[in-house]
């Protein structure tokens, strides 16, 4: 395309590779690169989205539970903290394409602190999920006590269990839920906002409350059975924890080319005519940006006006 | 987005930037705040369409002036566009299956 | 009815669906023996009479004509739509259930099909129904996803764990036909089939009213082991053999898992085919499923009596009253799609599955 | 470079080096960005994969010579042909031609030096082979059982061999084709030479652009239903576990999603071959080119539309299969425009049967019946019927061995005096050749029969009705087996003992014909400008063809 075959005096810029003619040529193939795998990014996510999809559409009252159960503010502190961290990755860029190298090192510096404090946050939540019982995998949750006194039996602590999820939700006890949980199994119980639509649905049989589908998943025997239930707010933890999980995953990758772009940074090897790694990583760096912007409301929002109505 | 066409000679400057910023933030609390309405009487999924709706518009100034695809070529354009097409065709076909059940196949 | 020509072309046709699934089949056949036909012949005609005279020489040039790719592009789509609808309304048809019918259950399980009559009869791996009446089959699976296949009727279905699924077909021939499962569904995919049955509807009454009458319990225990209820493909010997050798059994010492030694009474046979997994013999898996709820009283008592009947030496005893039967399968009228418990995969350790 | 005197006079002298010769460590193999050398590693690895996969093939052919599963018991076997599949499809047939003829051959016909992104090029090889040892390390551990389409449940929560390790495998192993596709994308954009514009680029590039495409839309959607299957493996997590809410039909829309865009993969490339094979030995210029290229990307487009078509009867709803059964004959078409105008090229043309020609004629009488057949699956109410029977087995066969094979065969035939500098035995080709043809009619057509009358797939033992054509399927096999071990032979034979081949053998106006054989590292002495369209085989295509014919005199005499 822009290769010309007279001329092979190419080899005194800077971090031109053999096989390409010039610099042009270079930067084109990169930034093409770059944005293929993205691409590629895009439909990676775009799985688990599909599985979001289906499951959403086919329980949405256990994703809106799921949903009530995630830490708004968290999340949305981390939406902000995300969208500020892309400004200084633009920034970033800006400044490389001056050659200013004090600004970029300052504003790595920054994108790097603010990655960190919303992988600080979502661990925060993680530990929180951890706490609550609500990890989707068995033994990934906090193992719970039984109340001491209780035999060793499997039958009491069924029982236990069984009267505590029943029951209104679990009272607070020292900042803790006071239910037994020796394997570390999946938790759940918060039913008043369901069984309350139940109740309406049933008052009412024309009102659209709960979907067909529902209507069975929820059920046994025609009653409101709280096991299935939990198993369907427990695919909404698991694409949750996938989701963010991956998500995570990214920006922990971000960070090491971050570490990577700093020391280039460092050595000032950026300026106006070659600044693409610095690009490359900025269309990196939003892009992990733009999936949360979709994670934040169809994770932590979707269900919250349940609540007020 | 109207308001930003007439960038298209000029490259971004720190202004801009911290503008585009503010339209993220602005956007982050609207919707945020618009979650908490019950938005059900104007139809069912009216506040999953606009979170929707201000998440789009969120990920468009990222990519037009985040992400420098507003002045980038031609095939930029159509690998941005084309891949949420794609996620498109896999989202719509896959409901396509999953939305017409009842009545369907199987379905008695 | 079975095929019996040396190398057989086409399945019975034995329901209603079976002229239209062929006549389109033809249909596709000659369009496709026309363009294979039209195709080769041009080919080979261009190849003979274009051949190089010499080696390397340039022939004219031709670029290319809009009309041709016109024509070329619009015949095939034609075409095309007449195939895609004549699959439609076949499709169509297949499935969707007349309102009116004779309502089957079938259950699918590994490896075995599980049937149940309307009036409360039940199979494995059979399915006797009569000529001329619509048969509507709601079905599903226990564990992994099975096919219900029928050649001879041209349809079939996946049956889906955790929902139910719709079939209907309509025999026209009276006679026996292969039952296959068409899903892959682990390890005795290929043995999970067995027979339909069909008869007139006179005979058809007849059979629901279970008049099998004239066998002896050993004769009638040898047909079920090695028909109706499928015992024979694991127990049947060879090298297929995933189940206890069964000639010789009674009345000699087993050792079990976990190295208790039983002796094989009644009791223990009878145990054996309701509870396997409680006394699983030594050197095997546990793959055996459960009996309980799919043989009558009679059936265990006919079954007892045929492995008894293997082992001719040991002194018989006439197989005592036991239980009663115990209820059938809880695959009843369910609501639609309504989850059917299904039974928990048989005691995965966790370990093996991991891997 | 006595072809490239007639662009660029003064060129330079007789190159000393070639590609292979250029470095003769294997630390100089293994750490080489050159294009040609990873295209020589990937070659031997996926041989060695297809022939680990014809042996179970083999081995489920022996088993299947009689009804009782006799040779094999039903588990091995179940084993078996998941694993045949598993290597075929992910280790053989779809890094095959890419990888192996797309990799050494798209830099030398676009004029690049190299791909735009050879690092990125080893990497990918790396990525294959680290999944392609984890594969085989699981498979030696005791193997897989769940068919190549893992269907959940049985894969999730049921089978209790090593799928996860498999999966794992063909996980990072997708990687490897998305990196593929990337550098393919980039460099067709940015290293064409001078001149070479979008439609003077041989067919041969516009397909494995659009296989790209496939490649980069339609991998990440399979890595990403793997990871999740091995998630609901190690803690059922109910997405795909239905027993807790999870929904098995969700798999098979996600796997499909992919698998039917990556049968295009495993044809659109050999469907390069065929117009360059074509196009060459009728020594014309390829009818309706632009229709070709275009159909091209029309099937990688169209072809993410229909992937339904494989869930017919799992319980999807009428509506969906209604939908997708029509769009099945739509993607149809752009096949069909193909095989028409392949056919029409060689009409006056001047027509010579090597070897690669009579591959490619195959292809064409092959490819047709497999796809036709296709028409048959995608017909809704028909594939009822058909659909997990052996018409499928045989349909798939006759696309992709009957289809993406034999072009992958003529392709290394064809190129192979450009890729090593020797010409193979010309009588054994073409035994060869016609072995494979018979054989592998034998084997595969009688399966649709046995289709029709019913007999179910991944069957260990059969009814005994269905034992007369299974003997003439595995009878097939054998004559198939033995002229695909023929090549093995002579061509490896022709490394050492073959003819010098030349530069250009079969005198033909392509790129990669116009510089030497092998090729040197850099690919060209002198960087090509382009003047001249796409086969174009007349005086203006600068050939200097007595120059040519000089030479390979020369060569003969030598
Ligand atoms: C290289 C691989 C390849 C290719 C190219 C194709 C090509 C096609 N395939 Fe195939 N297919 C597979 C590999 C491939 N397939 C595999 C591996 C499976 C099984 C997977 C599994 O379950 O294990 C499968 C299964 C499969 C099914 C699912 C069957 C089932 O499980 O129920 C269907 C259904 O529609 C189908 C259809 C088609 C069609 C319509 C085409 C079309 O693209 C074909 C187009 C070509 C032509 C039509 C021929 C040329 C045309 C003419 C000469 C003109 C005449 C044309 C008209 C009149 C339209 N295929
Ligand atoms: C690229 C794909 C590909 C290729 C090339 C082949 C090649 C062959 N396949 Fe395969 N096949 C599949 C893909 C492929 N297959 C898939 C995806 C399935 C479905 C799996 C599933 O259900 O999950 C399948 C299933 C399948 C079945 C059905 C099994 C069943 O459902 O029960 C059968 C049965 O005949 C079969 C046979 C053959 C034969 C005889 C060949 C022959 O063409 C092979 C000939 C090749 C060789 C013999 C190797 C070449 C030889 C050498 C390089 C020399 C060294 C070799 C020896 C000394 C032996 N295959
Ligand atoms: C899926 C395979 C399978 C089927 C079908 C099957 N069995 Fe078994 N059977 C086994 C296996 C494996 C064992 C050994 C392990 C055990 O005891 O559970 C066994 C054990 C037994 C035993 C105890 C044998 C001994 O040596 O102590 C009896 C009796 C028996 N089966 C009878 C039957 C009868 C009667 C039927 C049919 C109604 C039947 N089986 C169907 C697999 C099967
Ligand atoms: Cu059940 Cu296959
Ligand atoms: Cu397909």
């Amino acid at each position: 395309m822009s290769t010309h075959a007279d001329t092979h005096e190419h080899h005194h810029e800077p971090g031109l590779q053999h096989q390409f003619e010039d610099m042009k040529q270079q930067e084109e193939s990169v930034s093409i690169g770059m944005w293929m795998f993205l691409v590629q990014e895009i439909m990676f996510f775009g799985g688990l989205f599909t599985a979001y999809l289906v499951f959403r559409s086919k329980y949405p009252m256990a994703f809106a539970a799921g949903s009530n159960h995630l830490d708004v503010v968290m999340g949305f502190v981390n939406t902000l903290v995300l969208i500020v961290s892309s400004l200084t990755m633009a920034l970033t860029v800006y400044y490389a394409q001056k050659g200013n190298r004090n600004m970029q090192v300052i504003l790595i510096l920054l994108t790097m602190f603010f990655g960190t404090v919303f992988l600080g946050i979502k661990a925060v939540e993680y530990t929180d999920k951890y706490n609550h019982g609500v990890v989707p995998v068995t033994g990934l949750n906090r193992v719970v006590k039984a109340p001491s006194g209780s035999g060793e039996s499997n039958l009491e602590f069924e029982q236990t269990y069984a009267g505590l999820s029943s029951s209104e939700p679990a009272k607070p006890a020292s900042g803790e839920h006071e239910y037994v949980n020796p394997k570390g199994e999946f938790q759940w119980h918060e039913f008043e906002l369901i069984e309350h639509t139940v109740k309406e649905q049933e008052e009412n049989p024309s009102a659209h409350l709960l979907t067909d589908n529902e209507k069975i998943a929820y059920f046994s025997n025609d009653k409101f059975d709280q096991n299935k239930f939990r198993d369907k707010v427990r695919i909404f933890f698991f694409i949750y924890f996938v989701m963010t999980g991956l998500h995570a995953l990214h920006m922990i990758v971000g960070l090491g080319l971050m570490t990577w772009l700093l020391w280039k940074a460092w050595k000032n090897t950026f300026s106006a005519e070659y600044y693409m790694p610095v690009e490359m990583s900025g269309l990196y760096w939003h892009f992990v940006d733009i999936v949360w912007i979709f994670l934040f409301p169809l994770l932590y929002l979707l269900g919250r006006h349940f609540i007020h109505s | 987005m109207e308001n930003h066409n007439e960038q298209q000679h000029e490259h971004m400057n720190i202004p801009k930037y911290v503008g585009v910023f503010l339209v993220l933030v602005v956007g982050t609390i609207l919707t945020y705040v618009v979650a908490l309405q019950d938005l059900d009487w104007i139809f069912p999924g009216a506040n999953t369409l606009l979170a929707l709706g201000i998440a789009l518009t969120k990920m468009t100034f990222v990519m037009l002036f985040f992400m420098h695809v507003y002045w980038s070529p031609k095939l930029v354009w159509l690998a941005a566009a084309g891949s949420f097409f794609w996620l498109a065709i896999m989202f719509a076909f896959t409901m396509q299956d999953y939305l017409t059940r009842g009545s369907g196949v199987f379905g008695h | 009815m079975q095929n019996t020509s040396w190398v057989p072309l086409f399945p019975d046709q034995a329901s209603t669906f079976a002229w239209q699934v062929d006549a389109l089949y033809f249909y596709l056949i000659a369009i496709s023996v026309f363009f294979t036909v039209g195709i080769v012949a041009a080919v080979f005609f261009f190849a003979i009479k274009y051949r190089a005279k010499e080696k390397y020489e340039t022939p004219d040039e031709i670029h290319g004509s809009m009309v041709l790719e016109t024509v070329w592009s619009i015949i095939p789509f034609i075409i095309s739509m007449t195939i895609f609808l004549g699959g439609a309304i076949i499709y169509f048809q297949q499935y969707t259930s007349p309102p009116e019918g004779m309502e089957i259950y079938v259950v699918g399980k590994q490896w075995m099909w599980k049937i149940q009559h309307e009036t409360g009869q039940r199979e494995i791996n059979e399915l006797h129904i009569p000529v001329g009446t619509k048969i509507k089959l709601t079905m599903t699976t226990e564990d992994v996803i099975h096919d219900f296949f029928v050649p001879a009727f041209r349809t079939k279905a996946d049956v889906v764990p955790g929902r139910y699924t719709y079939m209907w077909f309509e025999a026209t021939e009276v006679g026996k036909f292969h039952l296959f499962c068409a899903e892959y569904c682990g390890l005795n995919h290929s043995g999970m089939g067995g027979w339909v049955y069909v008869m007139s509807k006179d005979d058809f009454e007849q059979w629901l009213s279970g008049n099998t009458a004239g066998q002896t319990p050993v004769e009638a225990g040898k047909d079920l082991f090695q028909n109706k209820l499928g015992c024979a493909s694991c127990h049947a010997g060879g090298p297929q053999q995933r189940g206890a050798k069964l000639e010789g059994l009674f009345n000699s010492d087993v050792k079990l898992v976990g190295g208790q030694t039983v002796k094989a009474d009644e009791q223990y046979i009878r145990n054996s085919i309701l509870n396997p997994a409680s006394q699983v013999v030594e050197g095997f898996q546990p793959i055996m499923p459960t009996f309980k709820g799919q043989v009558t009283e009679e059936q265990l008592n006919a079954l007892v009596a045929y492995i008894k009947s293997l082992s001719p030496g040991a002194a018989g005893s006439s197989p005592g009253g036991a239980a009663p039967g115990a209820p059938a399968m809880t695959n009843t009228n369910a609501a639609a799609a309504n989850k059917p418990a299904p039974a928990k995969p048989a005691a995965k350790p966790a370990a093996n599955s991991n891997k | 470079m006595q072809t490239q005197d007639a662009i660029i006079p003064g060129s330079a002298p007789e190159p000393k080096l070639n590609y292979l010769t250029n470095g003769s460590t294997l630390r100089s193999w293994l750490l080489t960005k050159d294009h040609k050398r990873i295209a020589i590693m990937y070659l031997i690895t996926v041989s060695l994969f297809f022939m680990m996969g014809g042996m179970y093939a083999a081995a489920i052919r022996l088993e299947l010579l009689t009804p009782a599963s006799d040779l094999l018991q039903s588990g091995t076997y179940n084993k078996v042909f998941t694993q045949h599949g598993i290597l075929m499809i992910f280790f053989f047939l779809i890094p095959s031609i890419p990888a192996i003829l797309g990799n050494f051959l798209i830099p030398l016909m676009i004029g690049a030096k190299d791909l735009a992104l050879p690092r990125v090029n080893l990497l990918s090889l790396y990525i294959y082979w680290i999944g392609g040892a984890l594969t085989l390390w699981a498979l030696m551990q005791g193997g897989v059982d769940t068919g190549w389409t893992f269907y959940a449940p049985y894969s999730t929560t049921f089978s209790n061999t090593y799928v996860m390790a498999v999966g794992l495998g063909i996980f990072i192993n997708g990687f490897s084709s998305i990196l593929t596709g990337l550098n393919f994308i980039v460099t067709i954009h940015t290293m064409r030479a001078p001149g070479m514009t979008w439609f003077r680029l041989p067919l041969f590039v516009w397909a494995h652009y659009a296989t790209s495409l496939v490649m980069i839309l339609g991998t990440p959607v399979v890595a990403i239903t793997i990871l999740l299957l091995a998630l609901e493996r190690v803690a059922h997590i109910g997405i795909f576990d239905p027993t807790v809410g999870g929904d098995p039909i969700l798999f098979q829309h996600l796997f499909w999603f992919y698998s039917h865009p990556a049968v295009y993969i495993m044809i659109l490339p050999g469907m390069g071959v065929i117009s360059e094979l074509i196009s060459s030995f009728s020594r014309k210029k390829i009818f309706g080119y632009e229709f070709i290229a275009f159909s091209s990307i029309a099937i990688a487009v169209f072809g993410f539309l229909v992937w339904g078509h494989h869930m017919f009867v799992s319980g999807q709803s009428i509506y969906a299969g209604l939908v997708f059964s029509f769009l099945t004959m739509v993607v149809a078409v752009p096949s069909a425009i193909k095989v028409f105008n392949w056919t029409a090229t060689l009409y006056k043309g001047s027509i010579s049967y090597d070897t690669p020609m009579l591959y490619a004629l195959g292809f064409l009488g092959l490819f047709l019946i497999g796809g036709l057949t296709g028409l048959f699956l995608g017909s809704v109410g028909l594939t009822v019927h058909l659909t997990d029977t052996y018409f499928i087995v045989a349909h798939f066969h006759y696309v992709m061995v009957g289809g993406q094979v034999i072009a992958y065969l003529g392709g290394i035939h064809y190129w192979w005096p450009k890729i090593t500098g020797r010409m193979y035995s010309e009588f054994w080709g073409k035994i060869s050749a016609m072995l494979v043809f018979v054989g592998f009619n034998l084997t595969f057509f009688p399966q649709f029969i046995l289709g029709y009358q019913g007999m179910p797939r991944r069957y260990a033992s059969y009814p005994e009705e269905f034992q007369v054509l299974n003997i003439f399927s595995t009878a097939g096999a054998s004559v198939l087996g033995v002229g695909l071990i023929m090549p093995v032979i002579y061509l490896t034979h022709s490394l050492i003992f073959g003819k010098k081949a030349g530069d250009n053998p079969w005198i033909l106006p392509g790129l990669e014909w116009r510089t030497s054989s092998p090729p040197p590292t850099e690919n060209f002495e002198v960087m090509p400008v382009v003047t001249w369209e796409a086969y174009d085989f007349s005086d203006e295509n600068g050939l200097d063809i007595d120059e040519i014919k000089r030479q390979q005199a020369e060569l003969a005499t030598a």
